[in-house]
């Protein structure tokens, strides 16, 4: 069976696969990047199917676009702090602006930030754009910005990323159009960090999040929570060349169904996050046009290390060799993913370490394993839910191969309400879902380092950690990416954390939208494609 | 015989016979195939319900695949002769149980009367107010997915439609002279309910009971939506119509064939009671 | 009578399918003709078949039945081979009918006007204003009050005898040739039956119209008829002129109807009483009525100030009319409505008002038995089953006894043992009385409260439950209340007599004498108001009775 | 027109239940979001929630206090008729609420106006040449709608008219409903489905009591005045099954403002149906609360409606 290729198994996969190979491959410097900010890379990201079009046309201005996520609630805002979604995500790229932000190869690049600068990595100088007004005609200043950051580490903001923040221990004005912060400890990354869709700058003291009052390319025209956001295109915007649409409206269609059959009958020009199974009807369509990307979530099955069976040592170790990768990226992910080898850095991350082999998919040798925990035949209940992508799926192929050796792995479904909540981290044999992080340093000391918030296998090594503090504070970026492969080796062997495969987006769209590109925060550009597409004439 | 019609409210007919028009014997034919059906499923499906047997997907009707693959790739005819299993034993186990539980609560509310009666009546009532999605997300919340689980589940949600419908029922059969009678020799609530109520309800029960059923199939299927569903490699019916639903517009055999499957049960078993005998039929007006 | 018949039928037969799937025939071959302005009753027993061929004259079977034989004429249209549409056109126009019960028959949403002129409307006879005006006068000559402004009301609004008669009206509104009333006073009380019948008979006779009379009751169908058919199994046992059937009936069934009517006098139960023996029931100042309870009394009180008692041995009779209480006052003995006040003695013994605090001895000491016998037997159970419950009830047996005792139970009620297997709903009404009957013997009561236990049965059958009674008392002393609306059968049962009126006692008297004793006007006209078995009673009955 | 004591006691009545109704609702809806498990500080946070980020943002919503004490303090409000503030969105819950339960009334009131009529007809039609063709075809038809899922004949309604036929639009919010022409066109899709579910048991119940109400005695006595069949429905049996149809019609369409979930997401349609899931997976208690209200209010009003036809169908009862 595995030597018969599926059907549906296309030109685009090589492609996909070659592209994730060579964007692994770049090389760069990044404090140098840094100090020469502004200097454009040849883009690394591949351009796939019509796509490819957009790369040479000229932009054109004008035209509105109705585009959609797929999801969306009441819990929908426009505070960049509370972001929680896509439509959250797109919403505050629209209205508002980041001190960085990265382009497709994953550099981070000035936006409203002239210059970020340091020479320890603790302390640093934020030299701001001048000129800059937000749509209620204020001029930006330093003080807009330390507010802005300052408000992540107040508890009552329920800020996202309240511990990302809690490193910047000192935030202060210097002179209007200069910031300067020092940091607990070096962090080589912070102008990554900054380019976070969280740390968008507001005005300072704002407090009503009904409509947005940012620097944004569009204006908030309409915010209806749950339903839409409408933006007009900003006259007054700082950056010269954008943005080309008159107007952005976006919306949210859960169903992948109904969001598919939306961008046919032509109700709206852009469907985001497309189900591979839809290709089938998607591609080669007429006035269709499809971006596939390697966004770099995804979804994983973690064995916590200090709960039964996975304190059994082997217990982990059987699991690694009874996923079927190919079969998860083949099956369930329709080949739209690239095959992954249990760390939480992607194939497209230039820090992807490409000499780390995924753990072969043998069921004998996990058989093995499993007798030497002695939990062969044991019933082991393995939550998965809806809310974390295709687990369910993944589980039931896990199931099958497990009931081929004599092990009793059951499929414990629960609802997507309240998962994170209630299973997530807390479950002894559980999946999960992660979204793309831009450094190999957020994704190591969010997931794996001892005091990680959510070490998903409490997975515990001082070694590690002594390691991945080290890396961080590190200019030399050679040393650095060595110590990352080490660290992706660490994981990959002792975590119990199994990630099959790197998941990718499709993006569908008409044939007259050009401009897409790639971003390591993920498809729609990294939710900020408003201000760079355009509607060909 | 004709006149008595004027003066008796029903006539009494001459016992039980069991004939059908040819409608009836159908349906009931179609009910006991997929009865067997749900028996015997794991002997007849050619694979394993959870086997991802193709790399294609939404493959089409072929000799190895008689109703096509699903969207991992796994065999139709399997999972929906499997799934029959889930579809009417679960939907059978609920509708009893909300029948059983709503009938007996019914008739003893129209025996009791009185507050008991009104406070019942209201309760289930305002029961029926809150949406039954609530409820199904606050009861997987709290105790979990099983398949008893799921049983009471249903059976909760369509218990006060079945109250209504046989403390209606009761209240008409309540007022005639021989419950007077039985009253008035001494008799108590559960012989009352049990022997003197319950024989003459039954037939228009039956009936309401195969309504509820084909409800309790769809919204089985409506659940899983929510997480309080079969567990896979399992599912049924609906939920396969439901996981599939991608491959209607490929006019895929795995959407549509686990939706006739639905339909010929619901529709057999609708069949049925419209075109049970007639005696059984009468009481139920 | 040599002129053309209006109607004539020849060799009709009507078959039915019943709800098992067998076809029967109701009807067997019936001939017979009439003449225009004439009045043919039809009379039998239920089942006899009457209803189904006066309706046949209409060309109309219920559902389930069907014409398979035979011509129908009337006029000059044989309704039996008709399409449905040209019936139609017949109904109401030349044939009409006045049904059984008209509160049943008027649409409960429509004013009674409309439905009165709905014929003129159906067929486009005459304008609204016109059959309105018609209507008001046949209003008038139907006797009924207020003609111009009754027809504004609904049929809840007006009482059942003036809907009877409004009934009437609608049937005549169209002029037809042949009115059919299909027993339209049997569920009227005889003092209201008495004004329907004279209104009736003045408007057919002023019209000269033609009619056909169905009812079981022999004594009515003499005032308004001008010849008889008896019917019985869908056959015609004897046709003739009133005077005739009444008395020189030919046909042993005829003869068995007329000698129904004879009254068989009460012969007390001769039996000693002990001096000091308690009367079996005594019952002091009772009240009883239903709905909310306001301060210890009921909404709607129906029983006030009742007082009587029964001797051990004795039978009483209590009479009224529909709405007088009678019925409440069994219950109210029998503890299923509790009394709100008053006291009750059984025995010699305190009895509650309730249910719940009487013993299981006095339970089973005073048994009642209900008017219809088929809402009175569970239609689910075997008549075994329903026997053998009270047994088991009250006195514990169970097994070989049990069946034993079943068998003699219905030896008793002269019912064959093999009964015991069969359902009520497979028993002929007479046979469910029997059962009822049974049932209350079971508990081996001494007194047994019968409410209007024969007023549904056919006058034979009534007959012989009575004869059962009279012999069940002289075998095991049992005491009988005896609830009923008609004067004939309380007399043929009971030592005492209670007249009720609206909720209270206007009289007792001894049953012998009623007719001689009876002071009270009510009790008076109650008297006078049952038929006779004699033509000219009804015209010779004083005007203001 | 003047109506008698007890007419108004009736009604009384009938309003006095439905309060009562209301407000157990209010406290099983209280509680049932009670247990469940988090709250809408950790569903806020996410994946983000740690202990002591979910701490402060308890105490800056003010969920620091006891449940029962904020409850009350919204039944206080609504007493009030101030619905509270939306604890997700900040937002007053009056606000939220407004717009997406005008948007579901206004689709339950073309479903209303196109089905209703539809079903009745339909219903009567089947009654009245009762066991012919028409009525047996009528049957089936609405057994199979019945048996199929809705979502099945959502998809397949998108499918056949925006996708291949491209006749309407696949999403009915935000379409162009500037004339009468361009909305019917946008909500014939959410309408076309959920027609076909509620008519179903609409036309059924109809059917049924139409033919209960025929076999009637003044039913055959208006045969016997020689009435056609259409009058002896039309003009006798229907008047007198009022009661029970409007019953039925109006338990069909209550699910019109709750039950239509699958439709509101499968055409994207912003109604109160979703804005209580959202609520509730969000443990927004006040907006919960106030979509809970809405839903009740709404099965109360419609049965009351129902039943205020029956009484006034029925001369009887209407004195």
């Amino acid at each position: 069976m595995t030597d018969r290729l599926p059907t549906n198994w296309t030109s685009r996969d090589d492609a996909m696969v070659e592209s994730a190979i060579r964007r692994g491959a770049t090389r760069h410097d990044l404090l140098r990047m840094l100090m020469a900010s502004g200097v454009t890379l040849a883009a690394g990201g591949t351009l796939l199917g019509s796509a490819t079009r957009a790369v040479a046309a000229t932009p054109v201005s004008g035209g509105s676009l109705r585009a959609a996520g797929w999801s969306s609630s009441t819990a929908d805002t426009l505070d960049p702090a509370k972001g929680s979604n896509t439509t959250d995500y797109v919403r505050a790229c629209s209205f508002y602006n980041r001190l960085t932000f990265l382009d497709e190869t994953g550099l981070p690049q000035m936006e409203l930030a002239e210059a970020v600068e340091t020479t320890d990595a603790k302390t640093w100088q934020i030299k701001l754009k001048s000129g800059v007004a937000f749509h209620s005609g204020k001029t930006l200043d330093a003080d807009d910005v330390v507010w802005s950051l300052k408000r992540h580490l107040d508890p009552a903001t329920g800020s996202k990323v309240n511990a990302i923040a809690a490193q910047m221990a000192e935030i202060e004005a210097v002179d209007p159009l200069t910031v300067k912060i020092v940091l607990a400890e070096p962090n080589a990354d912070l102008p990554t960090i900054l380019a976070l869709h969280h740390f968008m700058i507001l005005a300072a003291g704002t407090t009503d999040f009904t409509a947005a009052n940012g620097t944004g390319a569009f204006t908030c025209e309409v915010f209806e929570p749950g339903v839409r956001s409408v933006g007009a295109k900003n006259p007054n915007y700082f950056k010269p060349e954008g943005p080309y649409l008159d107007s952005i409206e976006f919306i949210a269609i859960s169903d992948n169904n109904a969001r598919m059959n939306a961008l046919l009958s032509g109700d709206i020009g852009l469907a985001a996050k497309m189900n591979p199974r839809s290709m089938r009807m998607l591609d080669g369509k007429p006035g269709i046009a499809n971006y596939v990307t390697t966004a770099g979530n995804y979804t994983n099955l973690n064995i916590r290390l200090d709960l039964e069976p996975g304190a059994k040592a082997g217990f982990a170790e059987g699991m690694k060799h009874l996923i079927n990768r190919e079969m998860i990226q083949k099956s369930v992910l329709r080949g739209y993913a690239d095959i992954g080898n249990d760390q939480p850095v992607p194939t497209n991350n230039r820090y992807f370490n490409t000499e780390l082999e995924a753990p072969a998919f043998d069921p004998e040798r996990a058989k093995h394993a499993f007798e030497k925990a002695g939990l062969l035949g044991t019933e082991i209940p393995m939550v998965a839910s809806d809310a974390a992508a295709s687990s369910v799926d993944m589980a039931t192929i896990v199931q099958q191969a497990g009931a081929e050796i004599g092990m009793k792995l059951t499929v414990d479904r629960v609802p997507n309400d309240g998962y994170w909540s209630n299973y997530w981290l807390k479950a002894p044999v559980h999946f999960g879902h992660i979204n793309p992080r831009p450094t190999p340093d957020i994704l190591f000391s969010l997931l794996y380092a001892s005091d990680a918030p959510w070490n998903e296998s409490q997975y515990k090594s001082e070694k590690f950690d002594a390691m991945l503090k080290e890396a961080r504070g590190l200019t030399d970026e050679a040393k650095r990416k060595e110590i990352y492969w080490d660290l992706q080796a660490m994981v990959s062997n002792g975590a119990g954390t199994i990630i099959p495969a790197y998941m990718g987006n499709i993006d569908s769209f008409t044939d007259k939208l050009m401009g897409m590109k790639d971003n390591p925060l993920g498809g729609l550009m990294g939710c900020a494609f408003a201000e760079y597409v355009w509607l060909a004439a | 015989m004709i006149s008595v019609l004027r003066t008796s409210p029903r006539p009494g007919g001459t016992g039980p016979s069991w004939r059908f028009n040819w409608v009836g014997r159908i349906g009931l034919a179609m009910i006991l195939f997929w009865a067997v059906v749900a028996i015997f499923a794991p002997m007849i499906a050619p694979y394993p319900i959870g086997e991802i047997a193709d790399w294609d997907y939404f493959g089409p009707m072929s000799g190895q695949f008689w109703l096509g693959s699903d969207y991992l790739g796994r065999d139709v005819l399997s999972r929906i002769l499997v799934g029959s299993r889930y579809t009417v034993g679960i939907s059978l186990a609920a509708v009893f149980a909300a029948c059983a539980g709503g009938v007996i609560l019914g008739m003893v509310a129209a025996v009791m009367g009185g507050l008991f009666d009104t406070l019942l009546s209201r309760l289930l009532d305002a029961f029926n107010g809150i949406p039954s999605l609530l409820f199904g997300l606050v009861v997987v919340a709290a105790v979990g997915s099983s398949i008893p689980v799921l049983v009471l589940t249903l059976a909760a949600i369509y218990l006060p439609g079945a109250y209504r419908f046989a403390r209606a029922l009761s209240v008409n059969v309540n007022a005639m002279d021989f419950v007077t009678v039985a009253r008035a020799r001494g008799e108590r609530t559960p012989y009352l309910i049990f022997r003197e109520i319950f024989p003459n309800i039954l037939g228009p029960v039956l009936a309401d009971l195969g309504v509820r059923f084909v409800f309790i199939v769809l919204l089985l299927s409506g659940l899983s939506f929510l997480g309080l569903g079969v567990q896979p490699p399992n599912a049924d019916w609906g939920a396969l119509v439901r996981e599939n639903i991608e491959g209607l517009s490929l006019g895929a055999p795995a959407v549509i064939f686990p939706c006739i499957a639905i339909a010929t049960l619901t529709i057999s078993v609708n069949m049925f009671i419209d075109n049970l005998p007639k005696k059984i039929r009468d009481r139920s007006e | 009578m040599t002129q053309q018949p209006l109607v004539s039928v020849r060799g009709l037969r009507i078959g039915a399918v019943t709800d098992a799937g067998r076809k029967v025939e109701i009807i067997k071959g019936l001939d017979f003709d009439i003449h225009p302005g004439e009045i043919v009753a039809l009379i039998g027993e239920s089942g006899s078949g009457k209803t189904t061929t006066a309706l046949s004259l209409m060309g109309h079977c219920r559902p389930g039945c069907a014409i398979t034989g035979g011509s129908i004429r009337v006029g000059r249209h044989d309704v039996a081979t008709m399409s449905e549409s040209a019936r139609a056109h017949l109904r109401g126009t030349e044939v009409s009918y006045v049904p059984q019960s008209a509160a049943a028959a008027f649409n409960p949403s429509k004013r009674i006007m409309e439905q009165v002129i709905e014929i003129t409307d159906i067929h486009g006879l005459m304008p609204q204003a016109e059959a309105e005006k018609k209507a008001v006068g046949l209003f008038r000559a139907l006797a009924l009050p207020d003609p111009e402004t009754i027809g504004t009301r609904y049929p809840h609004q007006v009482s059942g005898g003036q809907l009877q008669r409004l009934a009437a009206a609608m049937a005549l509104i169209g002029d037809p040739e042949l009115v059919i009333f299909d027993e339209p006073t049997t569920a009227l009380d005889v003092t209201t039956q008495i004004e329907v019948l004279r209104a009736f008979k003045s408007v057919m006779a002023a019209g000269r119209i033609a009619g056909v009379y169905v009812s079981h009751d022999l004594a009515v169908v003499a005032q308004v008829a001008d010849r008889i058919i008896v019917l019985k199994g869908g056959e015609i046992q004897e046709e003739g002129g009133t005077d005739d059937i009444l008395h020189r009936p030919a046909h042993p069934y005829t003869k068995a109807l007329l000698a129904a009517f004879e009254p068989v006098p009460h012969v007390p139960a001769a039996r000693g009483k002990a001096p000091d023996e308690a009367p079996i029931l005594q019952v002091e100042h009772l009240f009883a009525g239903y709905g909310a309870v306001r301060k210890g009394e009921p909404d709607v009180k129906i029983l006030k100030d009742v007082t009587f008692r029964i001797e051990r041995g004795k039978n009483l009779g209590v009479i009224g009319e529909s709405g007088s209480g009678k019925s409440t006052l069994a219950r109210a003995v029998a503890g299923i409505l509790p009394a709100y006040r008053g006291a009750m003695k059984f025995d010699g013994a305190e009895l509650r008002p309730d249910l719940q605090s009487r013993s299981k001895d006095q339970l089973r000491r005073c048994q009642m038995v209900f008017q219809l016998a088929d809402t009175a037997l569970n239609p689910a159970q075997s008549i075994e089953a329903i026997l053998s419950r009270p047994l088991a009830f009250y006195h514990g047996l169970s097994g070989r006894a049990k069946a034993a005792r079943v068998a003699e139970l219905l030896d008793m009620v002269h019912l064959p043992a093999a009964m015991r297997h069969r359902l009520p709903g497979e028993l002929s009404g007479g046979q469910k009385q029997r059962i009822n009957l049974a049932r209350a013997l079971a508990a081996e009561p001494e007194l047994i409260l019968c409410d209007e236990i024969t007023s549904a049965l056919d006058t034979v059958v009534a007959a012989a439950i009575l004869d059962l009674l009279k012999e069940l008392q002289t075998e095991l002393g049992l005491s009988y209340m005896f609830i009923s609306h008609d004067l004939s059968t309380v007399e043929a049962i009971c030592d005492e007599v209670l007249v009720m009126l609206k909720g209270e006692v206007v009289e007792q008297l001894p049953a012998a004498r009623m007719a001689a004793d009876a002071q009270h006007p009510y009790s008076r006209l109650l008297i006078s108001s049952v038929p006779q078995l004699d033509t000219g009673w009804l015209a010779g009955l004083d005007r203001t009775g | 027109m003047l109506r008698s004591l007890t007419f108004y006691i009736l009604i009384a009545q009938r309003l006095g239940i439905a309060a009562v109704t209301l407000v157990i609702v209010s406290f099983a809806v209280f509680f049932a979001t009670e247990l469940l498990p988090g709250d809408v500080a950790q569903v806020l946070l996410g994946q983000a929630a740690t202990d002591e980020a979910v701490a402060g943002l308890r105490q800056a919503m003010g969920l620091d206090q006891p449940a029962i004490w904020r409850f009350l303090g919204w039944m206080g409000g609504l007493a009030t008729g101030d619905f509270g503030m939306s604890y997700v969105s900040n937002m007053p819950v009056a606000e939220l609420i407004a717009d997406r339960l005008a948007n579901s009334l206004r689709l339950a009131a073309v479903t209303t106006a196109i089905s209703v009529p539809l079903a009745l007809a339909l219903g009567i039609g089947a009654a009245m040449w009762q066991g012919s063709l028409f009525d047996r075809i009528v049957s089936i038809l609405t057994i199979s709608v019945i048996s199929v899922p809705e979502f099945m004949v959502a998809t397949l309604a998108v499918l056949v008219f925006a996708v291949w036929l491209g006749w309407l639009p696949a999403l009915s919010y935000g379409a162009e409903t500037g004339s009468i022409g361009a909305m019917l066109k946008a909500y014939a899709m959410p309408v076309i489905t959920l027609g076909f579910v509620v008519s179903a048991q609409m036309i059924r119940m109809t059917r049924a009591a139409v033919i209960e109400t025929i076999n009637t005695p003044y039913v055959e006595m208006a045969l016997l005045k020689g009435a056609s069949r259409r009058r002896m429905v039309l003009g006798h049996a229907l008047p007198n099954a009022l009661g029970p149809i409007a019953n039925a019609v109006a338990l069909s369409l209550s699910y019109l403002v709750g039950g239509v979930i699958i439709v509101e997401t499968i055409f994207n349609y912003p109604g109160v149906a979703k804005l209580m899931v959202d609520a509730v997976s969000t443990r927004d208690l006040p907006l919960i609360q106030s979509c809970a209200m809405i839903f009740c209010v709404s099965y109360l009003l419609l049965i009351t409606i129902a039943d205020l036809t029956a009484i006034l169908s029925n001369p009887r009862l209407r004195r």
